[in-house]
């Protein structure tokens, strides 16, 4: 029987497990339980996300497969797909950083390269809690080697990603991953386990009791003694994967595999009933056969272990042989565990006895979806009502702070680790807005990147989600590439809160109508809620992840000045917006206003400028504005030139001094071009309806600004750079006693 | 001419390499499989970057024993053109085809950047196409490069023009600065006693297109190549140089052949 | 005085390390081995401490800065006193 | 039966790691830590060995396989019979 505590303890409620009974036609053994409880979790079965997610597009021209497999795919023409996916590690990375975080990698790779596609780049969007505790720095330093430690050592380059720092992050930080792989458009597989007879096979590690379940142990079959021995967080073997990525390819592609599902969350239950479930059919195993990595493991155990560098295929039988020859070359496990069947129930056994029979329909396709109710918080009106501060006297000083702030200070300490070169593709290495890969052969290219502001969505979801959007393909935007596709991952608190939902419904519809907007379909992503410590949630953080084509990888521009002399363009328009700025939170610690305004209109204008002016083969530099404003994007530009080269820049703008440099207005993005380029860019602003002028040029030592014949900003390149260069390696720096 | 790249389990910059090698360089290349016994006749072995064997226990030491490396280790006492690229620099030592060990970097992180190396020895058969005292620009990414030697070793290594390549900055200056990751001398490449078998922890198959941001990285197969023409004859094995060869996006299968 | 500290996974925790070790080992003809499991040591030097105090303070550093719980166990021994 | 090894950099060797952990122990207050050094230490489970096979064997394994002679030293001990 089970009782109150039993449920409680599985995170399941009375009516879910009437609910449950009902399906079943009896009441449920203890390992049925556990199978309905995990995929009937939050994190399987989006019990609460659900009925949002639907807001999103999930059509375009250039869609393979949209959300519903294990990462959403791409065409890209030449007879390839691009499949791509993110996914979120947060709680294991609080607890365990190095392998939280590795684990996290670990798994977004399996998602992509179970569908027939190569790993070929990996982005990472981290946030901590401010780094002069040092417990952040200590999660950070284990977050990033966690990273670092299994992509480089599996042969991924991680090209680009973020970093930010908030104290809201400081119990809960956020580990989010996303894989971008390719395969032949002909060569892509489903998690379907179709042809009944055909064989269930298990390869790759071993099976132990890892991160099963955490809430779901203390029951009474389960002692003290059992409890403890179960890890909640997982190691990873990167050398594993690599073999079981080589492997599974090899196996795909000779053709001997019907259907593959990675075993992620949830492991053994997620790839056996999902798999059945898509297929229609029912899968019958053999728990005895599981290869196990510890003694006297039980059903339960076997069927919710999480251990990692694990797969489940479907094949004939007759080619099972040729199959286990594969996985024998690579040195794994290839163990025919069952089979598929006819009747939509997963049955299993365990020393010959009948130990689970339930519909797979049920446990994949029935969890309940809920529409929480939802509120607006209170805070929302409250910060929104603010005074503007006085401006403070000397914004040369506040300028060397701005480029100091660990959330805009060069990320480098932290990709400097991971190896983002390997597979000889990367043209564009982190440090500039999108990271670009060429592809071998051709004229074209991939770019990539991540994007999310959460204090513009903690003041303003729907717009946060919005301008995520909207950045993310600004970013590419400077790269010359077209957006293609989106995936994202969206990190919130409990949304049994109404004001939790309320964040999330906000943030989800900014997101949709910002895709509708852009035209780019949503193949797929990741939600995870709970992000909350002591009851303080984190800022709601939506994640975007939006790759796109570049048509021409030679005329790239470069993401830092590339020669002195150049002429600046500033395309778009500045504003008075001072509001959700990092200036206001940094100088004034002050997190209130609005964000800035985005007008879909001109933002694909002024993207569409840059796209062309680029793709004509007019652009050198291009950087969009963003955190920090106009003054810290023309400072990285410098500061990311290789030949470190200075600018001078005047501007006349009737507008507060300090709005004009580090207001975070939309639509902007600077460009530089040799002179005789200049009147073609005009030229081509004018016909597209874009503000474009010629504010500077590059050249010189110094970072010098002028407003309205004042000279407003006027350093040393050199000792911005340092400021810029040093603050986060500072904070790690060893001391020497 | 016909190089090989080995493949060992966990390697992972054996397509790198065989792509700057046969696409890049216009080379016959071949896989050659770590569990194999047969070096294929080639003319060359390189040792490809990579974590072979997770890098578990020490970098390159569970590698050294692979049936494969039995051959290297024949191949190379008979004189045959040994490359140990990263991880295959790692095995060379472990395996003591060349002097002394591996530690941590300096900094004790994995280090990726690209670094400027100089060429100390431009009379090897992997760097005859330099001149001495060059700056090449070729990028790192390791996690223990920092090579060790003892004060005889080291003093020895020296007095044999066995360092090939040192960490500098780019106008060829030797500094605590750009010595990145810690090595003694500052030692990024090395050479054996009898000049056939060369480590070097930077990755020259990452710097040997204009689309990587360096093309320094070809001047190490290109003095390769040009000491197995004169040792091979260009008669004998003749250089296949395929015009444009078609080139995938996809890398093949790595370990079918 | 010196103490010992041994830090390892706890049993149930995959050691990728130590499988691939006992494989190796194996291949190599050691059939004898039947498991690996790889851990770290570290020695520590301690000064102007007597032993009951070593002995309060040597734990806590194992399990505040050498050892992550969640996944490790620790032992310790004072080598010298 | 069941043997430890322990291996370590010799003392000639810089041992930046265990640096690493004394500087850390000392940021947090263990003023009387005066030095660490960090190594690895294996624990391996054989099998159907005696004694005399084992004292042989296992000091081969670590000289051969676990350690780098150039770099590191072993010591080991057998914990079970
Ligand atoms: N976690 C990370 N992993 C890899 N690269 C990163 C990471 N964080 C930042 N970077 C790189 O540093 C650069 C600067 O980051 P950021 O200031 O957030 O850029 P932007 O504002 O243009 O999006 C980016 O190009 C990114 O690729
Ligand atoms: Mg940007």
């Amino acid at each position: 029987m089970i009782d109150d505590k039993t449920l409680l303890d599985h995170n399941l409620t009375r009516e879910e497990y009437q609910l449950i009974v009902k399906h079943l036609g009896r009441e449920p053994n203890l390992t049925e339980l556990g199978i309905f409880s995990v995929m009937w979790s939050e994190h399987c079965g989006y019990k609460s996300s659900r009925v949002h997610l639907k807001k999103f597009p999930t059509r375009g021209k250039f869609l393979i497969q949209g959300p519903g497999e294990n990462a959403g795919v791409m065409d890209i023409g030449d007879d390839l797909a691009l499949v791509f996916k993110i996914e979120s590690h947060n709680h294991p990375s609080y607890l365990e950083p190095y392998q939280g975080a590795a684990t996290g990698v670990g798994g977004i790779l399996r998602d992509i390269f179970t569908m027939g596609a190569r790993p070929v780049a990996v982005l990472d969007s981290l946030r901590f809690g401010p780094l002069d505790d040092p417990k952040n720095r200590a999660i950070m330093d284990g977050v990033v080697s966690g990273i670092s430690g299994y992509g480089n050592s599996f042969g991924v380059p991680t090209v680009g990603g973020e970093v930010y720092f908030h104290e809201c992050y400081s119990l809960n930080p956020l580990v989010n991953v996303c894989c971008i792989g390719l395969a032949r458009k002909d060569k892509l597989f489903l998690a379907r386990a179709q042809g009944v007879g055909n064989a269930v096979i298990y390869v790759g590690a071993k099976t132990g009791r890892d991160g099963i379940h955490g809430a779901t142990m203390a029951s009474a079959e389960f002692g003290e003694e059992t409890e403890h021995k179960r890890p909640n967080v997982q190691v990873g073997d990167p050398f594993k994967e690599k073999l079981l990525l080589e492997a599974c390819l090899e196996a795909m592609a000779k053709d001997l595999i019907v259907g593959i599902q990675d075993m992620g969350a949830a492991g053994l239950t997620c790839s056996t009933t999902e798999m059945a479930a898509k297929a229609g059919t029912g899968m019958e195993i053999n728990l005895d056969l599981v290869p196990q990595r510890e003694a006297g493991m039980n059903p339960y155990e076997i069927m919710l272990s999480e251990s990692q560098e694990r797969m489940l295929i479907v094949a004939e039988p007759g080619k099972v042989e040729a199959l286990q020859k594969i996985f024998s070359k690579w040195d794994l496990d290839a163990v025919v565990i069952g089979k598929v069947t006819a009747d939509g129930q997963l049955k299993a056994y365990f020393r010959n006895e009948l130990v689970i029979d339930i519909p797979v329909k049920a446990v994949v396709d029935l969890c309940p979806a809920y529409r929480r109710p939802a509120r607006m918080p209170a805070f929302i009106n409250k910060v929104a009502r603010w005074r503007q501060p006085e401006m403070p006297s000397d914004l040369n000083q506040v300028f060397l702070q701005l480029v100091a702030s660990p959330n805009i200070a060069d990320k480098e300490w932290v990709f400097r680790q991971y190896d983002h070169m390997v597979q000889v593709n990367t043209m564009v290495l982190p440090g500039a807005d999108a990271a670009v890969l060429r592809l071998k052969g051709l004229k074209k290219g991939l770019a990539m990147t991540l994007d999310g502001n959460s204090l513009y969505t903690f003041l303003n979801p729907r717009r946060g989600g919005q301008i995520a959007v909207a950045e993310a393909c600004r970013n590419l935007a400077c790269a010359g590439a077209t957006p293609i596709g989106v995936t994202n991952c969206l990190n919130f608190g409990n949304p049994e809160k109404p004001e939790i939902m309320w964040q999330f419904q906000q943030a989800v519809e900014g997101i949709a109508e910002a895709c509708r907007q852009f035209d780019i379909p949503v193949t797929g992503g990741n939600v995870s809620f709970y992000n909350e410590t002591e009851g303080r949630p984190i800022y709601p953080t939506p994640v975007l992840g939006i790759v796109g084509l570049v048509d021409d990888t030679a005329r790239v521009p470069s993401a830092g000045f590339q020669g002195a002399g150049e002429t600046i363009i500033l395309l778009g328009e500045n504003k008075e917006e001072l509001g959700g700025s990092e200036y206001l939170r940094l100088i004034f610690s002050e997190e209130k206003g609005q964000p800035p305004a985005l007008n879909f209109a001109l933002e694909k204008r002024v993207q569409e400028c840059c796209r062309l002016a680029i793709q004509a083969g007019l652009v050198r530099t291009a950087h969009d504005l963003s955190e920090g404003g106009l003054a810290v994007a023309l400072a990285e530009c410098s500061f990311r030139s290789p030949k470190k080269i200075g600018f001078e820049v005047r501007l006349n703008e009737a507008l507060r001094t300090d709005a004009l440099l580090f207001g975070e207005s939309q639509s902007r993005i600077i460009i530089t071009a040799k002179q005789k380029d200049v009147r073609k860019i005009l030229a081509l602003a004018r016909k597209m309806k874009v503000k474009a002028r010629v504010i500077g040029r590059t050249g010189g030592r110094r970072l010098v600004i002028w407003h309205k014949k004042k000279k407003v900003v006027d350093q040393p390149l050199e000792l911005a750079y340092r400021a810029w260069k040093k603050a986060i390696p500072d904070y790690f720096r060893v001391k020497k006693i | 001419m016909k190089f090989g790249v080995v493949v060992f389990p966990g390697s992972n910059c054996d397509y790198d390499t065989f792509h700057a090698l046969q696409n890049v360089m216009g080379l016959e290349t071949v896989f050659l499989w770590h569990k194999d016994h047969d070096l294929q006749g080639v003319d060359c072995v390189v040792l490809p970057g990579g974590f072979s064997y997770g890098d578990y226990l020490r970098s390159g030491a569970i590698a050294r024993f692979s049936p494969i490396m039995t051959e290297v280790k024949k191949f190379a006492a008979a004189g045959g053109l040994v490359l140990g690229i990263c991880n295959g620099f790692q095995i060379l030592l472990e395996a003591g085809l060349l002097p002394g060990a591996m530690l941590r970097n300096k900094n004790l992180k994995f280090l990726c950047q690209h670094v400027y190396i100089r060429v100390e020895n431009s009379r090897t058969a992997f760097s005859q196409a330099a001149r001495k005292g060059q700056v090449l620009q070729i990028p790192i990414a390791h996690f223990d490069g920092n090579y060790y030697a003892s004060p005889e070793l080291l003093s020895e290594l020296e007095r044999n023009g066995q360092v090939v390549f040192r960490y500098c900055d780019e106008k060829g200056k030797l500094s605590e600065e750009a010595n990145v990751n810690g090595s003694i001398n500052s030692i990024a490449g090395l050479i054996n006693r009898q000049g056939n078998v060369l480590g070097m922890m930077p990755h020259p198959e990452r710097a040997s297109e204009k689309i990587l941001g360096s093309q320094d990285g070809k001047i190490i197969f290109q003095s390769m190549i040009n000491y197995l023409e004169k040792k091979v004859g260009p008669g004998r094995k003749k250089a296949v140089r395929t015009t444009r060869p078609a080139i995938s996006p996809l890398p093949p299968l790595i370990g079918t052949f | 005085m010196k103490v010992r500290i041994l830090v390892s996974l706890k049993e149930s925790v995959l050691d990728p390390q130590g499988q691939t070790v006992r494989n190796a080992l194996h291949t190599l003809g050691y059939q004898a081995v039947r498991d690996v499991r790889q851990g770290k040591v570290f020695e520590i030097e301690l000064e102007g401490l007597d032993r009951s105090e070593a002995e309060k303070i040597v734990p806590e550093i194992a399990d505040r800065v050498l050892a992550n719980p969640i996944i490790e166990k620790f032992s310790w021994e004072i080598l010298e006193a």
